[in-house]
């Protein structure tokens, strides 16, 4: 149960009424500046909003483009859920032995954190045939790094009195690490979970570079490069649509279960 | 020597030889060995052109960095401190922003700051703010509760709070986001400049593949790895060590 | 000097107070007694304007307890120190806090002679992290008159100090106290403890809490622990409490 | 008779070329040899694809021939995927109909911005600035700037004026005239037409040694239906060019246009292609975009019917 | 049944004990006193094995500590409770901590049942952060008593406590002694506590510390507090302080 703080319902609506009036206008502004620029010009140089939102909701009708969407999705998941898995499991190795530690923190983790994922398009490229997997290959060896060093950091940040209260009640790891660890660590891998999410929609593009030619990120490409500044832009707002999606329906309900402190 | 340090070299030992072994049984177009990299390297040290490009995505990631981290803090702080801000800076401006695609970034950017390296800078820091925006909101949710109280109890200056109690409690998410920043930016900035810049390590790459001179991107590959690494080595590692020693029982 | 009145505070939809009201004068020292959990700190927090009433007035030398907080400063039940500085950089951040830029030598002077004064001398490099219970709240306390505040308000500060520690820092306490003229608020469980310190014992009682006694003592100072009307008023004490757990239990 | 074998076949990721392949996708030109799986591609990703042999033919640029023998990766010839067509259309300098720019010699000390400075079609711009109009064309040095900006990004910054002219190609060039908002200051084709008396290919269909060893049958039948595809569209122009329209968003007036003005698409390999790339490959040389002129000739699958 | 022999620890450089000897029979009620830092809480820490030892040795039941932590449970000085739980369920943890999966109802009626022993029953749906000091502590008292163990180490647990729930905690942990037969390990500031609950009071001196009392107490319970033998204890034990005190001063 959380703890919901009884706010005084006049002012606090009021103020909830005045942030989302706030925050309406951001969205209206970004848009205004965006008409201002757009207008005067040919759509095939920067389309108006209206002429995007149209697109976008043609699209939204075809056939094709929420196949491709679903694929990008699933990759997208599927590469998050995997390398917070890997990520963990350095972390945790990481945390148990130093010989461990040596190699994982000071090899794994600057390769991992500084080799371009250009450079793994192409080795994918090299290894695997084109497809799914190539792309989840690259998208894992981009976000395995930020998962790492997210959860290192959480294992970092234990609170050693309450590990010491664990220890005191059982020396069972299992248990200290359910019940004590894990719950300590949960925002940090939620906070993994987060960031390698919105990365992984970033650079969906390169990692389908390799050739699979499907996904949202190989239409942007296919509207570049064919210079559909609409169609580009429309597949841009639909990832936003999709990011938020998920961030509104699963990480934030996620996020709100488990808060670091109450 | 100790084990830990054994096991470190050891390891590098161990992935060099895999290397050797995976360049040896594929073709230089594919994938070239270490051999031929530190070659390449050599050469590459040797033209100031290159040398320059080396210094242009320095220079993007550098600006990129400042400008989304400050940008970012300054963003951070606004709804923590007047809380009518909250939905309009992170469920709208944040969110939208957390997930705009890169490319699309680029593209408004080109539009915006013509085609130079502001461009490149805008776009980068673009797709950087929304990550340090995330890290310092949670920071800030997270915030000792004691803590703040006990800052209250002794001033009601907010500067001084902020300074003194506020920021240190946040610096090891500062100090997180940073690490973290530094990584996406390279990985972002290399594709920008892969398929829109005309400067820089990324366009580099990029006319390396039109040669098909697969060892130059491995030698660019090696200096950013370098690079990272002593960042890591010299930078990030001694601060992390400071705030490992009083966490410490 | 210092006046709550009709104090009405509400936590967690729970009524911790409904009428609340008693005055400190200035000068005085006043030992707030109470069982546990009936608002002690709740109160002096509410004195100190770092929580907000639902209902009734705090009033502070005249002036809301949002506009007195510098002449105020408190010794927190749970010691608060940052864990990113040692004991005497703790007792620094207090006074950086409070007066903003300033000399560093002379504040770690001062930090150096308070931090000697509560018995520390020896561990101002210590982590919050390295020291031993009774050590970190001492650390709170010399935070706290690190500052030179009018009012001071403490929460049971010598709650972890063994007999021989409390006795010295008690009188370190007085001392200051009767040098300087300073307001104390001092929340304590040991009878005896307030009998030898105080000018009046305010004792409430159980929630919705208000004031079950309210002893002025009169025994000069220093006070004799057995001396026959301080032995009166602790018996009277206790009783209440007594009497207090016998109507809470039925 | 076991299963047909699969030719897997990259081919640039444009509408235009879409069409080309559109009867092979659409089973309107069948085999019981093999079976083609067609993919489109970006430029990026055919450059890597290429390297990485991960489709048994891919389409590639002419100039990338020579770099990739002098790396080591060995590619034949097995035809012709896109060349210019007659009019010499689609392949010239824009400016801004309001531009001061009137001919190409104006753009001396301005900023020519393009999709990729390396380019078949990039150097084949260069060579008419240079033989035709005189102007030094140097990437360092030369008489105007040149930069390279993303394709997409391109009638952006020439309406910004961060440009003050661009090299517009295909679908955007289309647009471009489309709009009214842009006039050419040059037809760059046009004029080498013009002045080399062929037409230049800029880009050929390849694949690799050691599999067309293995089976060059399938190879031969691959040329066959990719002819018999080029014919079909170009037979069933309504049929083809509709539905392809209708995926891609484009006017259907938009393949009529390029398949007459800008490009052939020629499906085989005929003696006056390989004159015409060892021509360009000598004026490549000359621009020092490449370093020496080669023949076409090592090219060439040793298999390969050479037409007339 | 416990004992302490020869042990030495260092902690930060610093030798807190070089040779601390001592034992603790089955059943016995042991009262751990000595100076604020002279590292009470550290011999507890080393009985449990919770903190490596630099010399000596320490044998619970004949057996090293690490195998004997399934016989021990702690009350340490601060409360420890997390902040994810309620009071309720921070008792529960402990049991599933100690006691891995099992019935989910059972433990939190039992859980239930301790929290009204320690006069939180109607407390129990609170989140740390809510609870008052005093609440904190006698939470984790309750998550101690929880998993029912046969060694109990209390780390000052009654110091945030009024006299009256202190009086009571003292009795119900008394009666718990009584009834079962436990061992127990208490660490106080208070000596009138000491002589009421203990069979023996340990005194230690200051760093590096050693035992410099061991006082037997073999009056009947339940104890007079004005009785004779415990009051020339007191003096006994007040005099060792000053003059321990007297040492440090020197
Ligand atoms: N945020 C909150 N929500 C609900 N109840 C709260 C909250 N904060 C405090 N309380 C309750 O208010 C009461 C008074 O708390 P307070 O800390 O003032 O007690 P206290 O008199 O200082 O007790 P102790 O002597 O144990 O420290 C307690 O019963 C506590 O549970
Ligand atoms: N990690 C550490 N590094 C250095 N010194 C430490 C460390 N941990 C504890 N100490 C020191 O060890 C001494 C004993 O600490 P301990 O917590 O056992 O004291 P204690 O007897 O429980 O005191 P108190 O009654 O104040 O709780 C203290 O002086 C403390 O400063
Ligand atoms: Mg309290
Ligand atoms: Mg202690």
């Amino acid at each position: 149960m959380p703890r919901s703080e009884p706010r005084a319902p006049g002012r606090g609506g009021r103020r909830d009424r005045a942030g989302r009036l706030l925050g309406e206008l951001v969205v209206v502004a970004f848009l205004a500046i965006w008409w201002a620029t757009a207008r005067g010009l040919p759509s095939f140089v920067l389309p108006g909003p209206l002429a995007v939102a149209h697109r976008l909701l043609q699209l939204l009708g075809e056939r094709e483009f929420l196949a491709n969407a679903l694929v990008s999705t699933v990759r997208v998941i599927l590469s998050v859920l995997i390398a917070c898995g890997l990520g963990g499991l350095l972390a945790l190795a990481a945390h148990t032995n130093p010989a461990y530690d040596g190699i994982i923190n000071e090899r794994i983790k600057p390769f991992l954190n500084s080799f371009p994922s250009i450079g793994w398009a192409i080795l994918a490229s090299i290894w695997f045939p084109s497809g799914n997997f190539g792309v989840v290959f690259v998208q894992v060896a981009i976000l395995t790094p930020f998962c790492l060093i997210n959860i290192d950091q959480g294992f970092r940040a234990i609170d050693q009195e309450l590990l010491e209260m664990g220890r005191s009640f059982t020396r069972s790891a299992p248990r200290i690490w359910l019940r004590i660890q894990l719950r300590l660590l949960m925002p940090f891998i939620l906070s993994a979970i987060r960031i390698s999410y919105g990365i992984a929609w970033k650079i969906a593009l390169v990692s389908e570079l390799l050739g699979a030619p499907n996904g949202l990120g190989y239409m942007m490409l296919q509207a570049q490069s064919t210079a559909e500044a609409v169609t580009f832009l429309a597949v841009c707002f639909s990832i936003v649509f999709i990011f938020v999606l998920g961030d509104r329906l699963v990480l934030v309900p996620l996020e709100r279960k488990f808060p670091v402190s109450r | 020597m100790s084990r830990r340090a054994l096991a470190t070299h050891l390891f590098t030992l161990l992935f060099l030889a895999a290397w050797s072994l995976a360049a040896w049984f594929s073709p230089a177009y594919q994938m070239p060995g270490p051999w031929a990299v530190l070659q390449g390297a050599w050469k590459f040290l040797a033209t100031p052109n290159l040398l320059l490009q080396l210094g242009a995505s320095l220079y993007h990631v550098a600006a990129a960095i400042v400008l989304s981290f400050v940008l970012g803090c300054a963003l951070a702080l606004i709804p923590y401190y007047f809380p009518v801000a909250r939905i309009a800076v992170h469920r709208r401006f944040g969110a939208f922003l957390g997930s705009f695609p890169g490319v699309g970034w680029a593209l408004l950017a080109g539009m915006w700051f013509g085609i130079n390296s502001i461009s490149v800078i805008f776009a980068i820091s673009a797709v950087l703010l929304p990550f340090a925006l995330v890290n310092l909101n949670s920071g800030l949710n997270n915030l000792d509760a004691e803590l703040m109280e006990m800052g209250l109890s002794f001033t009601r200056s907010r500067a001084r709070t902020l300074r003194r109690v506020i920021l240190p409690l946040l610096y090891p998410y500062l100090f997180a986001t940073l690490r973290l920043m530094f990584g996406v930016a390279w990985k972002v900035t290399l594709a920008a400049e892969l398929f829109g810049g005309n400067s820089g390590l990324g366009y580099l790459i990029n006319l390396a593949r039109q040669d098909y001179d697969t060892v130059t991107i491995f030698v660019i590959i090696f200096f950013i790895i370098v690079f990272v690494y002593c960042a890591e080595r010299f930078f990030f590692k001694p601060i992390q060590a400071r705030f490992d020693a009083y966490a410490k029982i | 000097m210092l006046e709550l009145r009709d104090v009405m505070v509400e936590l967690g939809g729970q009524q911790i107070y409904d009428h609340l009201s008693f005055q400190v004068s200035r000068g005085e020292f006043v030992c707030l007694l109470g069982p546990s959990g009936c608002g002690k700190s709740t109160s002096l927090r509410v004195m100190g304007g770092l929580l907000p009433i639902a209902g009734g007035s705090v009033r502070i030398m005249d002036q809301s307890p949002a506009d007195a907080w510098s002449k105020l400063a408190y010794v927190f039940q749970s010691p608060r120190l940052v864990s990113w500085r040692n004991a005497l950089e703790n007792v620094v951040l207090g006074m950086e806090l409070r007066f903003g830029a300033g000399s560093a030598a002379s504040r770690r002077d001062k930090a150096m002679e308070l931090l000697s004064l509560v018995g520390l001398a020896a561990d101002t490099h210590k982590y919050p992290s390295m020291l031993s219970g009774g050590e970190r709240q001492r650390v709170a306390i010399a935070r706290a008159l690190a500052v030179d505040p009018e009012i001071i308000f403490m929460d049971e500060p010598f709650s972890a100090l063994d007999p021989s520690t409390r006795r010295k820092m008690r009188t370190e306490i007085e001392q200051i106290w009767r040098h300087t003229g300073k307001t104390i608020v001092f929340v304590t469980h040991d009878v005896d403890e307030a009998l030898q310190l105080a000018d009046r014992i305010i004792l409430l009682g159980r929630k919705p809490s208000s004031v079950q006694e309210n002893l002025m003592l009169k025994a000069s100072r220093p006070r004799d622990p057995g001396a026959a009307e301080l032995a009166a008023h602790r018996a009277r004490l206790l009783d209440t409490y007594a009497s207090d757990e016998a109507v809470a239990e039925t | 008779q076991g299963a047909k074998k699969k030719i897997s076949y990259a081919y640039l990721l444009d509408p235009a070329y879409d069409a080309v392949v559109w009867a092979i996708n659409n089973g309107k030109v069948k085999s019981d040899l093999i079976d083609i799986e067609a993919r489109s591609l970006a430029i990026p990703q055919l450059l890597q694809a290429t390297a990485s042999k991960q489709y048994d033919v891919i389409m590639t640029a002419v100039i990338g021939l020579p770099a990739a023998a002098s790396r080591g990766l060995e590619l034949r010839i097995l035809n012709t995927a896109l060349q210019q067509a007659k009019p010499g259309l689609g392949g010239g300098v824009w400016v801004k109909k309001d531009s001061p720019l009137q001919k190409p010699q104006d753009l001396k000390g301005k900023t020519l911005g393009s999709y990729s400075l390396r380019s078949t079609g990039y150097t084949q711009v260069r060579i008419a600035l240079q033989k035709k109009y005189g102007l030094n064309t140097a990437l360092e040095g030369g008489d105007f700037r040149q930069l390279q900006i993303p394709a997409s990004n391109l009638p952006a910054a020439l309406a910004r004026g961060s440009i003050d002219a661009a090299t517009l190609i295909h679908s955007q060039a289309y647009k471009a005239i489309q709009s009214g908002q842009y006039r050419t200051i040059a037809e760059t084709a046009r004029d080498n037409i013009e002045m080399f008396k062929v037409q230049f290919v800029s880009a050929v269909n390849v694949s690799y040694p050691e599999k067309l060893q293995a089976d060059a049958q399938a190879y031969m039948e691959f040329i066959r239906m990719f002819k018999a595809s080029v014919d079909y569209a170009l037979s069933h122009r309504d049929e083809v060019f509709n539905a392809v329209a209708a995926k891609s968003g484009l006017d259907a007036k938009f393949f009529d246009w390029w398949f007459t003005n800008v490009a052939n698409v020629p499906g085989d390999f005929r003696q006056e292609q390989a004159k015409s790339i060892d021509k360009f490959y000598e004026l490549s040389a000359e621009l020092g975009v490449l370093k020496k002129a080669v023949p076409v000739e090592p090219f060439l699958w040793d298999k390969l019917h050479i037409g007339a």
